[in-house]
């Protein structure tokens, strides 16, 4: 189900963006970096290939953008698509080893975030089981996930 | 039958997608076509030519036109049949423009599809009958609805060409929001000095009869012959007594105690009060909600009001009454309410004192107003302030979706007067673009810059306090930067809904609204000052949002309108109505609950529907729903339809 | 009442004082916990942001686990709720997606039917007033900054909430006697989203420093956020950051300290930011109330 | 449960409250409509076969100025005359009714959708009732079924206006089925699928499932299976049943604000 650019724009409904930047004046993460919300919009209606700029992935995709553009343009979705299209085009961020990491720990077991021994401790300590009762101890669950995920684009775009 | 069918080019809008004479040579097989010609512009004088030639001619019974939407020209050829001798509903007009060449690329199916809508414009043409428009007699009088800047002007307009008009206001004065406002963009006139003296001659004219203080209960009848009923509310003040003097608001317990709505509710008024000390009537009200003798029975031992009144003018038992007025057309200039940014929660009005509207900032300027025309914002003198523009315009979330069109200007109109009462001030404009489009707007917006106000491109998109301070988050979109103003002052450039009378209103004399909520025109571009309804005319902001110069000229051409139907005494009624056939109605009155326009009346002594032709627009809703087929649209029969429908089937 | 509870990734392998006190928590509240073989949410940073149409199937996977049982799934994280609700919406309304998601479900014998659905805790604890209040112990006498969490608010499109204007956590923390001391910028991210986090931590750390020098000046005795992910990021940029150290409660462990739990069940103790002060204070409150 | 009614009757016509009562005579081993004016003749009054009483009533009513009158009514003769009231047709302040309900076999035959009308003021009404779902084959056949289906069903009319003559519903005037502009005079079967369509159009909203116009059809057409389906689409798209009481207003008489 990959999105063209323009898909992204139209279901975005980029083309109502009238650049006022609220959005840029709202983002809590263009005050610390490069990121300009705005821009990002107005370069993918003119048609540069925004899903190549790394400012796309400073955004904590907040919302706070999208709550308060007056024209409806879903900023933040359209920026999560733009990632969707950097990644299938390879355009991965420079900084991108942990993401993969996590993807790495997610087919492994289940949970971007496993259990560490020293976790596993605490968890006794305070009268939890040692193991969470989740997927990644019941292992029929977890075969039957990554036989799910092997199937899904994620493999296919996750660079693993 | 004799048909004469004429085929138009459209200059090439047509015949670049339809085989034009493929058509004619198809259509010219009919037996009932007894002529088939093409033509480049059928509209033009020689095409409408043609036309009358062959009726005389060749003695047509019918004509039918294969050219544009019926929109556009069935008038015109109506005119054209009509000044040959044929009667103008005998002709039909085939859409082979809108409805075929723009709307298809393959030109053979395209000059297929043509030549079937001319076929089956054709089958209904023979079965057309010639209708005659009936005479409807005109009351020579008019009402206007709304008594601000826009109702004011047309009541004067049409009061000058020598009929009589009801001007009806709600509230206790003429003036609407003008009034609130001390100088007009970009001329920076004084709106009091224009606008009073148009007031008095209202209140002055001969010809016009001004109902303060009143509003429109019911609306009956249709054009050249409303019915209406207005209700005058009771002031509890005998205006015939009252001289204005004010002894009385000086004299009320609550003399300072009430917010005035006038002021925006930044200064206090009594429980007896005039809206502004330059009122027209200058006859003073008594605010029901709030006198204590109204609300409570009592007033401390004698209401101090009547003490003071050396004319004896107050009168506690006055009682609402209705008045009954017949007139021939309608204006409606109910003008528009800023936008409440209440729910714009970012900008945080309502929560900081000094984050206040357009308006009322309108006020803190206004020599009248509450700070005497001084520039204090809660007390202090404001030395940062930010203006945003765009607040409840160009905003699909609120549901504004258009442009306010005001507030570009007045946002620049008031940053001149602040910087001219506080030159030292830091004023920044934020703004999404700046849309300066009238006479001298652009060279004023200059002009403001130049004298110190800072416009930055970019809106703005939150307003926080810290340590007591306010401050205005946005992005310089120029620059790309976002970037963080404090500000003693955060004026909102609030934008324009219509007005609450609007609804109720426009529900009596069933007024379509568009998109926006505002009135909708006739046509946008060709008749913007009329409506749907015959006889109805809107002006003003009623119609969309509109400075004060595009509300007076609005204001006068409806004026015009109004003259120019009340300068005639008879009307012609619109034959394409419906009509009731008594002998098969069988009294079920569906009909008449669908009705858009009321146009129904049951007759209880035979038990059937009658339907008056002067109201009912032709609208078929009637028809199509009439179970035993009692009621025919005339030029619309089922007959003259089916034929229509079988011919492409 | 029973719910199935989803506590998510962070709640059970790298807070579990988190998923404790819920437990804790809860049960005092009568409500019934179940778990389910729950993958990670999974998270939106990295998933959605990398492939969101297998962030739509595995998000299903979780939110079908408990449709057989027939039961509605608790979420204790605003980076869970965010995932599971957007999958939902968008399942609800969207017939394509909904059929490539079970297209690929059916290859593990799963079908996602919608019929289960997510909801963030404290859209639960807003009908359970008083049942908090009853089980209340200590009235606990703190100065709180709330965090709500962006994706617990926004996009309001989905989640039906006031993203300006919220009040219900800080109505929340009022029941058990804690009084939500404004901040400025209260409602902006902690910096953690997005995959930022992980992908830019010092970008992720401004945004945060930011943020904390506006707590620090509202002078408050804890944070208190109903996400652990947020949770995780307030706790250990403080550690990095060095020069604060305000401690960071989930509400499910401040309710925990109303409730009478000691700190140590709540796993208070194994935060970054030291919480001894705060417990200390506790004490001290709920020992003036056993004195009087 | 027909001396009880007639007791009941009699009672009633002795209190002076109505002039008459509309229900069923035998005469002859014949059922026909009567009204009842003296209590003597009560003796002839008969309950079955079912009759669409509601027509009758408003026949009535049209003549006479102001008196009232009992009528005995069925659930759908009650649903028919509520229909009719909202077209203005009868008036329900001149009409006291009397209701009786129906017995099981009775509703069987009529797949009724509630065999008894509001108030029962005679004989006891069915404690479980549920219908049996007649539309349920129709629906579960393919679109080209479905045609097929009523190509065969309705190429077995003869036009013998029986199916509206019996409805209660019908009262136009002038009758758009003989109106030849749709429906062409001296054609047999008529033409596919126009003077079914017709009915089933003007039903919408309307038909309140007595089952007079399959009883009547004499080339036993599943009529009631057309009217179910309609009945099922209003109820489905705009929450309309007809036959409820006067404050249902029917969806398709009433106009969206005008925007």
């Amino acid at each position: 189900m990959d999105k063209t650019m323009d898909d992204i724009i139209r279901e975005g409904n980029a083309y109502a963006c009238i650049q006022c930047g609220r959005c840029t004046g709202s983002c809590p993460s263009g005050r610390e970096c490069g990121l300009r919300t705005r821009k990002i919009i107005h370069m993918a209606r003119v048609g540069i290939d925004v899903f190549k700029t790394e400012e796309l992935w400073d955004c904590t995709t907040c919302f706070t953008c999208q709550e308060r553009c007056p024209k409806e343009v879903k900023i933040t979705d359209i920026i999560i698509e733009l990632r969707n299209l950097a990644v299938k085009n390879s355009y991965y961020p420079s900084m991108a080893d942990v993401p993969k990491i996590i993807i790495q720990n997610l087919y492994r077991t289940g949970n971007g975030q496993p259990l560490s021994p020293e976790v596993s401790k605490l968890r006794s300590i305070i009268g939890l089981d040692k193991e969470p009762n989740d997927i990644a101890k019941d292992k029929e669950a977890l075969a039957d996930f990554q036989k799910l995920l092997d199937g899904l684009p994620l493999m296919r775009w996750g660079g693993i | 039958m004799k048909i004469g069918v004429y085929v138009c080019h459209c200059g090439v809008n047509i015949s670049n997608t339809v085989d034009v004479q493929k058509v004619i040579s198809e259509v010219s097989a009919l037996p009932t076509v007894a002529v088939c010609r093409d033509y480049q512009y059928m509209c033009s004088d020689p095409g409408q030519e043609m036309i009358a030639k062959d009726i005389r001619e060749l003695g047509l019974d019918r004509v039918v036109v294969a050219a544009c939407s019926p929109r556009m020209h069935e008038p015109t050829f109506r005119g054209a049949v009509e000044a040959a001798g044929m009667n103008p509903y005998c002709f039909e007009m085939a859409n082979i423009r809108e409805q075929c060449s723009w709307v298809h690329e393959d030109k053979e199916q395209a000059t297929r599809k043509a030549a079937d809508l001319v076929k089956s414009s054709v089958a209904r043409a023979a079965l057309l009958e010639p209708l005659n428009s009936t005479e409807v007699p005109v009351t020579h009088a008019a009402l206007v609805i709304g008594g601000g800047i826009a109702g004011i002007q047309t009541a004067l307009d049409i009061a000058n060409s020598g009929y009589p008009v009801y001007l009806v206001e709600k509230d206790p004065s003429i003036g609407g929001h003008m009034a609130q406002f001390d100088k007009t963009f970009p001329t920076l006139d004084c709106a009091a000095c224009i606008l009073t003296p148009k007031m008095v001659d209202v209140a002055r004219h001969p010809n016009i009869e001004l109902l303060t203080y009143s509003e429109v209960e019911s609306i009956e009848g249709s054009v050249g012959n409303f019915h209406v009923r207005i209700r005058k509310k009771p002031r509890y003040v005998n205006v015939s007594l009252c001289t204005g003097c004010g002894s009385c608001a000086t004299a009320c317990r609550l003399v300072g105690r009430i917010p005035s709505e006038f002021d925006m509710g930044l200064g206090k008024r009594g429980a007896i009060y005039v809206p502004f000390p330059q009122a027209v009537p200058l006859r003073y009200t008594i605010d029901p909600e709030k006198c204590l003798m109204l609300k409570h029975g009592k007033c401390g031992t004698s209401p101090k009001c009547v003490d003071a009144c050396d004319r004896d003018a107050i009168d506690f038992s006055m009682t609402e009454e209705i008045l009954e007025v017949d007139v021939g057309a309608i204006v409606v200039a109910t003008g528009y309410k800023e936008f409440d940014p209440t729910i714009k929660r970012e900008y945080k009005y309502g929560t900081f004192k000094n984050v206040m509207t357009g308006l009322e900032l309108e006020r803190i300027f206004a020599p009248s107003g509450p700070t005497g025309g001084k520039a204090l914002i809660n007390g202090k003198v404001p030395k940062k302030i930010v203006f945003v523009s765009c607040v409840g315009s160009r905003d699909k979330r609120i549901g504004n979706p258009y442009c306010s069109r005001v507030c570009c200007m007045y946002i620049a109109k008031q940053a001149h007067l602040l910087k001219e009462k506080i030159p030292d001030a830091d004023i920044t404009v934020m703004y999404t673009d700046m849309r300066a489009f009238g006479k001298g707007y652009e060279e004023f917006y200059e002009r403001v810059q130049k004298e110190g106000i800072k416009y930055r491109r970019g809106n703005a998109a939150e307003v926080y306090e810290e340590d007591g301070v306010l401050h205005v988050r946005a992005e310089d979109t120029l620059m790309g930067e976002p970037y963080e103003l404090e500000a003693d002052l955060v004026v909102l450039g609030t934008g324009l809904e219509p007005s609450d009378a609007a609804d109720a209103i426009g529900h009596m004399l069933h007024l379509s609204r568009s998109a926006d909520k505002f009135f909708l025109e006739a046509h946008p571009k060709l008749r913007p000052v009329d409506t749907v309804i015959d006889g109805v005319f809107l002006a003003g902001a009623a119609q969309g949002p509109k400075d004060i110069p595009d509300t007076v000229a609005q204001a006068s051409g409806a004026a015009s309108h109004v003259v120019n139907l009340l300068s005639k005494d008879v009307i012609l009624a619109e034959p394409i109505v419906a009509e009731v056939n008594t002998d098969v109605c069988a009294g079920c009155r569906i009909c008449e609950i669908l009705c858009p326009y009321d146009a129904h009346a049951f007759d209880e002594e035979r038990n059937v529907m009658t339907i008056n032709k002067a109201i009912c627009k032709g609208c078929g809703s009637c028809a199509a729903a009439c179970p035993s087929g009692a009621i025919a649209m005339n030029h619309f029969r089922d007959s003259q339809i089916v034929a229509q429908i079988l011919e492409v089937i | 009442m029973d719910y199935a509870f989803f506590p998510g990734c962070i709640a059970k392998n790298v807070y579990p004082g988190i998923e404790k006190a819920t437990r804790i928590v809860f049960e005092k509240m009568n409500v019934g916990l179940h778990d389910y073989p729950y993958s990670c949410c999974p998270p939106p940073g990295v998933v959605a942001c990398y492939d969101k149409d297998t962030w739509y199937a595995l998000g299903a996977r979780n939110l079908a686990l408990s449709e057989p049982d027939n039961r509605d799934i608790m979420t204790i994280c605003a980076g869970c709720y965010g995932t599971l609700h957007n999958v939902w919406h968008e399942l609800q309304h969207n017939d394509a997606k909904r059929a490539y998601v079970n297209e690929h479900l059916g290859r593990i014998g799963m079908t996602y039917k919608g019929t289960s659905r997510p909801i963030h805790f404290v859209d639960l604890l807003d009908g359970m007033r008083d049942t908090i209040t009853q089980n209340k112990e200590v009235d606990l006498d703190l100065r709180v900054a709330v965090h709500y969490g962006c994706h617990y608010l926004k996009p309001t499109t989905v989640t039906g909430e006031n993203s300006e204007s919220p009040m219900l956590l800080d109505e929340i923390v009022g029941l058990v006697g804690c009084k939500s001391i404004p901040f400025k910028d209260r409602l902006t991210c902690c910096g953690a989203g997005g995959g930022v986090m992980s992908g830019e931590p010092e970008l992720s750390l401004k945004i945060m420093e930011r943020k904390l020098k506006n707590i620090k000046k509202a002078d408050v005795d804890c944070i208190v956020n109903i996400c652990s992910f947020c949770h995780m990021n307030f706790d250990q940029s403080q550690k990095k950051l060095e020069s604060f150290d305000i401690p960071v409660l989930h509400l499910n462990q401040l309710l925990g300290l109303a409730f009478g739990v000691k700190h140590k069940h709540l796993g208070l103790h194994m935060n970054l930011v030291s919480t001894r002060d705060l417990v200390k204070k506790v004490k001290g409150a709920k020992k003036g109330r056993d004195e009087e | 449960m027909e001396q009880e009614l007639k007791a009941h009757l009699k009672k009633l016509m002795a209190s002076g409250d109505v002039a008459g009562i509309i229900a069923l005579k035998s005469e002859r081993g014949m059922a026909k409509p009567y009204l009842f004016a003296d209590a003597s003749e009560l003796e002839c009054l008969c309950l079955t076969p079912k009759y669409p009483m509601a027509s009758v009533a408003r026949l009535l009513l049209d003549e006479d100025g102001a008196a009232r009158f009992a009528i005995v009514c069925r659930g759908c003769d009650e649903r028919a005359l509520r229909e009719l009231a909202k077209r203005h047709q009868v008036d329900l302040d001149r009409l006291v009714i009397v209701g009786i309900p129906c017995d099981e076999e009775m509703a069987r035959e009529c797949a009724c959708p509630e065999p008894f009308p509001s108030v029962v003021a005679v004989g006891t009404k069915l404690e479980q009732w549920e219908a049996e779902d007649i539309g349920a084959a129709y629906r579960a056949m393919e679109l080209d079924e479905k045609l097929a289906f009523w190509k065969h069903q309705l190429e077995k009319c003869n036009k013998c206006y029986g199916c509206r003559n019996a409805c209660p519903m019908c009262f136009c005037k002038d009758c758009e089925l003989e109106n030849a502009l749709w429906v062409k005079h001296g054609r047999l079967p008529p033409e596919f699928p126009i003077y079914h369509m017709i009915r089933a159009f003007h039903l919408a909203g309307k038909c309140i499932a007595c089952g007079e116009c399959q009883r009547a059809c004499p080339s036993d057409i599943p009529l009631m299976v057309l009217n179910t389906l309609l009945r099922e689409d209003m109820e489905e798209l705009f929450g309309y049943v007809s036959g409820t009481g006067a404050d249902a207003e029917n969806p398709l008489y009433t106009k969206e604000e005008m925007q």
